[in-house]
């Protein structure tokens, strides 16, 4: 498959990239200055859904648009560009990924709701401040027919406003352990789940969760019992693509903002896109988003064809992405000076975002000590 | 001085400090609302904080290398080095923290005439006038001499038209010193330096929300402003050598701020590290940070022998800014998610983030990287063009 | 072509190749000494290596997509293909290297006169005569079009006086493709691509040697040359235009070298990493490998696509070279004091630093780094000036 | 003490700065281009016995000039802007260090040599191609009235010429332990030693030695018996301190040369270093060096205040070194263009020389990690 977006794929993205857009970064604004709870619009989902987008990584059978990581990461780009703050990436791309491998039960009660737009998914995985999942420490306790889970949960994104939350929890062995991670389905309005949602520097919003014996039925349990890990590795990497398209949507549109203010800019009686340092600057930053870019529908390809070393290829392009973004917005905010130091401008709205999804799903250090260890080093 | 001299005026010192530096007055500043401005309308912490100011004051000792009859301490830089060493030692705070002192009184003492330094100089050693800086315009950045701000000559009053941008505390500032075009004609010889009252008609200010948070900056509008003509400083169409003969104080005393104090470590303040591509990163910036804490050190010494560089302090802000943005993105990786909260209570509303966000002005503020880089490559390194 | 019919090629291809390509050119090209360069006094390492030449020549496979009337094979791309694949499949090495084939011949077959290509593309398609490229001088470097080499009118010769640098195995190429200054009022404008023969009296050569030790470069002197005056291609004045048309044809080669081959991993190839701060750097420069080398597919498929930007090869080359650079200072440090050896047996002669220093060179080389940012900035990105 | 040079320091830098200077690189190319077995010259080091300069670290009691680490680290800073191939690293800094330690008999056979110039001396520490010090396995058996060694080294430089070897043995606990180390004072012609002389890049020479049971006596042993760690750590800190001058005064003549072309060369009608990017690249790299100038002055000076954190400030120091030197090279290089690939040209040189003294006693990466545990992370 060579690597570039097929004819259907560009439509895709002439489709989405306008509809976002058409707003931009006003529309995060607006949700911000007006201090929206939510931090994200109810209405821009539901149009998700409507628009089959909810429900992109559902196979048609289950009335889903039954599309691909390639296809999720052109929606993510675009959100990046625009700053859109959306249940996508934690929802219809991670929670489905899970939600894909539920019994029926699971399934039937929820992944309609999903399609629809009408429910929203929190990841809980994260115990501390850096992502680590291995060391997952809530504790899963076998209790009647089903279990009672103790311990906490941070940095759930949009936790606060999630009907479902996947919830990662150790039913065996010690936190740094592979073995021994359930993952169960736990709605959010459940008994003895404390939920603290917190604003985050990007606007958006995350949960805090205190578990204290929230009780579950044996039919929560999504996967197998105390063998959790390959699934939750695959949230968690459907989660790193999509995180790194968002990433390359972040930094594309800094880039352009960046280089547009070069070429209207002036400073000592020129544009100061004539300063050969700054020149060298933006195209190396080029340079390095056309090559997060190839690495990230790289990643999302791999995914899709279900292939061996699919992780491998989500580690680079999240690191990747990530570089690329967070010197994209650097770079972005030096090159505007004054400016872009103020609220005034989009810039920083970009710096923000890119620091969030640096750290959503484990950050560029992080993937490359996993792609190092991947690799036997 | 002879060591003798010195050892009797430090005595005095220490007991005249010991009286009259209120107990309140040692204690560490906790935040900006320790911190005394003075102003027409000046706000204190405590009565304490008045009692501070007013005594130090009388003494001149706000000022203290400054005459006495500009409302100085007169007193010479020996002295006033044991001053500020007997201050610190018992944790006294700066009575008065002014733009005037730091900022204006330098450019009065090296430019002013004898009645601009003996009707100004008083009042800000005083803390009874609390002043602003109006260089910055939107449309000049880095290319500061640019400026579009007009001073239009009417006899017997300049009338001033146009717009400043990053004014610190335009909106607490009782008066502004000012650059503004008097000369459309030329470029740097076409400015003039302009002292006015901020209460003048046609003069209002807004401040500017960063992307960090709300900020002492202000954009400030003159709207036919008018100006008496004696409150220039320096002659007509001369103001941009006072302004450079500021801004190399400035860069400076910015260059010279927070330099060489304490460990430098960044690992040493994290609790944990687990993750072995952080802690590599965290140790490479340890050694970036003990060598700028040498180079701060021998900057200092050399300052003080006289060996520095005149451009050398460009090369400090460089490194410096520099520096601090990699320690700001650094702590926010080590921080992880809890340092990305903005406003929770347990993130001291989003103290770190804030901390990062700001970080990122440094080398923009006070001369850009750029610019720096430019000066060192032309005025140490010689480089053509 | 239908499939039918590619089956029946593909299927001649095979057998033909199977019945004539020797045994002993099947086997991996072990150095330098095992590649066929051709030329009026051809090594061969071995005769099969001659059979092999001669026989690909005589079907015109050197050049199998050249017309048949010029030496070439005068197959579609389609059938270039096949044949490649066939030969890959079984090993083969390639039975000609010739910057004639790869350089002069696009050339000629763009701007060459009949005459012209009916006389030197089936020598080159042969590998009877060796070329060699005469563009950079010393004085030129990145600013190619100030070149100064001289070729003045004589009536029925021009006389070439003048030095030319980095003249890949001059000293053993037989002709040259030149550029040569034919009117010195103008810059590009004024230079003339110009063919002659080494052996020439007043050409003589000198290899140059590099801080990694020898090298095929040479410093070629032109002393009152003599060349016919049919011996130019495209108009006089107009070389420029040549030069650029293949400038952009070697960028594009060179940035498709070693493209997308094999796990890009330097990891992996190493075999203790104790140092955990090394190891991060390589954790990290894995990711830029295994990036770039999705850079790389993406680039062929676009390129193929014909969906690449023209000015991508710049930023292909620029971000390939930088890498390479850095790929073989980790790989110095992870071979720490064992690489520094330079002329011992256990080292192979001192390979790893040897490659590592001639690693710098390819930032350099083909269009430094510098300008290939240019040419990003401008072309792809618009900037002004 | 101010951090700048006092002006007796200042007399000692115009004393070898000009004395070294006058052939320059030349010197190297000489002993290289003639293929010299040594790679550096008896003759000069014969003058640096006279001078005091071999004896720089040596009190004026042992016949020495009693200077300090300082002192030796502007001779190292000449040597490094001159390419002077000298044994002055290996014997007047590292060598001395430990022999100062050495009890009478050993100080008092090798001492007087050292401070004429007429013996040297080589470091055997490392063992494998990375310096890891407490990875040291060569073992040392007692044997009758002395110590029998057997095990290798390498990267001994200038071992091949040396007449003393200064050689870390093991005499108990495992490869990988600070304790259990001790230290031999061996002379090159002991009988089972064998000695295999490599040229590295830089055409200096290092030495690969194999020990078969080599006999020394009890009195070979420089300090205590399995007690060496200490010592052995302030020898190769003394190596750091000194190496990280040498390469100040690589990076430092690397500029110069640079900042020369950048003046001359022309290119596209002017002098490129008019060009912007060139100019900012320049002036980044003055930066690095003056820092990494200060760091390498204050270690010097914290170890000849023998302060507690002098080892600190002496990984600081080399790590700073190398990684200006290093930039200051390939900076150079680079923006030579291509004659900067020539062998023709010193820069190559500087380059070379850059790598040697990167790996010598630990590189950047290393001294870091150092830094770090010393920091308790």
């Amino acid at each position: 498959m060579p690597l570039y977006l097929t004819d259907d794929q560009i439509m895709l993205k002439d489709m989405v990239g306008p509809m976002l857009g058409e707003e931009g970064p006003r529309h995060l604004r607006r949700l911000r200055d007006g201090h929206d709870a939510a931090g994200w619009s109810r209405e821009l989902w539901a149009r998700f859904g409507e628009m089959g987008l909810a429900g992109v990584l559902v196979p048609e059978t289950a009335g889903g648009s039954g599309l691909g990581h390639v296809e999720a990461g052109i929606v993510l780009e675009a959100i990046g560009r625009n700053l859109t703050p959306s249940p996508f990436l934690a929802t219809a791309v991670a929670g489905v990924t899970v939600l894909a491998a539920a019994d029926d039960a699971v399934r039937g009660r929820w992944l309609p709701d999903v399609v629809t737009g009408s429910a929203t998914i929190g990841i809980a995985v994260d115990e501390g401040a850096k992502h680590r999942p291995a060391a997952i420490a809530l504790r899963a306790e076998r209790s009647g027919n089903g279990f009672r889970l103790t311990g906490s949960k941070t940095f759930v994104v949009q936790g606060g406003t999630a009907d479902l939350l996947i919830v990662a929890a150790r039913t065996a062995g010690a936190a740094g352990e592979e073995a021994g991670i359930t993952l169960f389905a736990v709605p959010r309005a459940s008994e003895g789940l404390d939920v603290e949602s917190v604003r985050l520097a990007d606007s958006g919003m995350a949960a805090r969760l205190a578990f204290d014996g929230v009780a579950v039925d044996a039919d929560a349990v999504i996967g197998e019992v105390d063998g959790g890990w390959g699934l939750l590795s695959r949230m968690l990497d459907a989660g790193r693509a999509g995180a790194a398209a968002e990433l390359v949507g972040v930094g594309g549109a800094a880039l352009d903002l960046t280089v547009d203010y070069l070429k209207t800019r002036r400073q000592f009686g020129r544009e100061i896109g004539t300063f050969q340092a700054l020149q060298f600057r933006a195209a190396h930053l080029y340079s390095e988003l056309e090559i997060a870019r190839a690495a990230t529908l790289k990643a999302q390809q791999m995914l899709d064809a279900e292939h061996a070393d699919a992780p491998k290829w989500v580690a680079v392009a999240k690191a990747k992405a990530g570089q690329a973004a967070t010197l994209a917005v650097q770079e972005g905010v030096q090159m505007h000076g004054g400016i872009g130091m103020t609220d005034e401008y989009d810039i920083g709205l970009y710096m923000k975002r890119d620091r969030v999804l640096q750290e959503w799903f484990g950050d560029a250090a992080f993937q490359a000590d996993r792609l190092a260890v991947m690799n036997g080093f | 001085m002879a060591v003798v001299d010195e050892d009797v005026f430090r005595a005095e010192v220490r007991d005249w400090l010991e009286a009259n530096c209120p107990a309140e007055m040692r204690a560490p500043v906790r935040g900006d609302e320790d911190l005394c401005w003075g102003g027409r309308n000046p706000t204190f912490s405590c009565p304490e904080q008045k009692v501070w100011l007013d005594r130090m004051a009388a003494k001149g000792w706000t000022v203290p290398d400054w005459p006495v009859a500009y409302g100085g301490g007169g007193l010479t830089p020996a002295e006033t080095k044991i001053l500020r060493a007997e201050m610190k030692a018992i944790g006294a705070r700066s009575p008065l923290y002014s733009f005037g002192i730091s900022m204006l009184g330098p450019a009065l003492l090296e430019y002013g005439s004898e009645a601009q330094k003996l009707h100004y100089l008083p009042q800000i050693a005083r803390g009874e006038i609390r002043w602003c800086q109006g260089y910055s315009e939107p449309g000049a950045g880095s290319d500061l001499a640019s400026l579009q701000t007009r001073a239009d000559d009417r006899g017997d009053h300049w009338l001033v038209n146009g717009q400043k941008v990053w004014t610190s505390y335009a909106d607490k500032a009782d008066w502004i010193f000012c650059l503004v075009r008097t000369d459309a004609t030329e470029k740097q010889k076409g400015i003039t330096f302009l002292l006015f009252d901020m209460a003048s008609p046609g003069v209002t200010t807004k401040p500017i929300l960063l992307i960090s948070g709300s900020s002492p900056f202000c954009e400030t509008f003159f709207d036919d402003v008018r100006v008496p003509k004696d409150q220039v400083v320096g002659a007509v169409n001369r103001g941009w050598d006072v302004a450079k003969y500021l801004l190399g104080h400035e860069r400076e005393m910015i260059s010279g701020m927070g330099l060489a104090a304490g460990d430098p470590s960044l690992g040493r303040t994290l609790t944990d590290i687990g993750d072995p591509g952080l802690r590599a990163l965290v140790a490479a910036f340890d050694v970036d940070a003990y060598a700028f804490q040498a180079m701060s050190e021998r900057f200092i010494d050399e300052l003080k022998a006289g060996q520095a560089h005149p451009a050398q302090p460009s090369m400090m802000k460089y490194a410096g800014t520099e520096l601090n943005k990699q320690r700001s993105e650094l702590a926010m990786a080590a921080g992880g998610s809890d340092a990305l909260e903005w406003d929770s209570a347990r993130s001291n509303t989003g103290a770190a983030a804030r901390t990062w966000l700001r970080s990122k002005g440094n080398s923009i503020e006070g001369g850009t990287s750029e610019i720096q880089l430019g000066i060192v490559a032309k005025r140490i390194l010689a480089l053509p063009g």
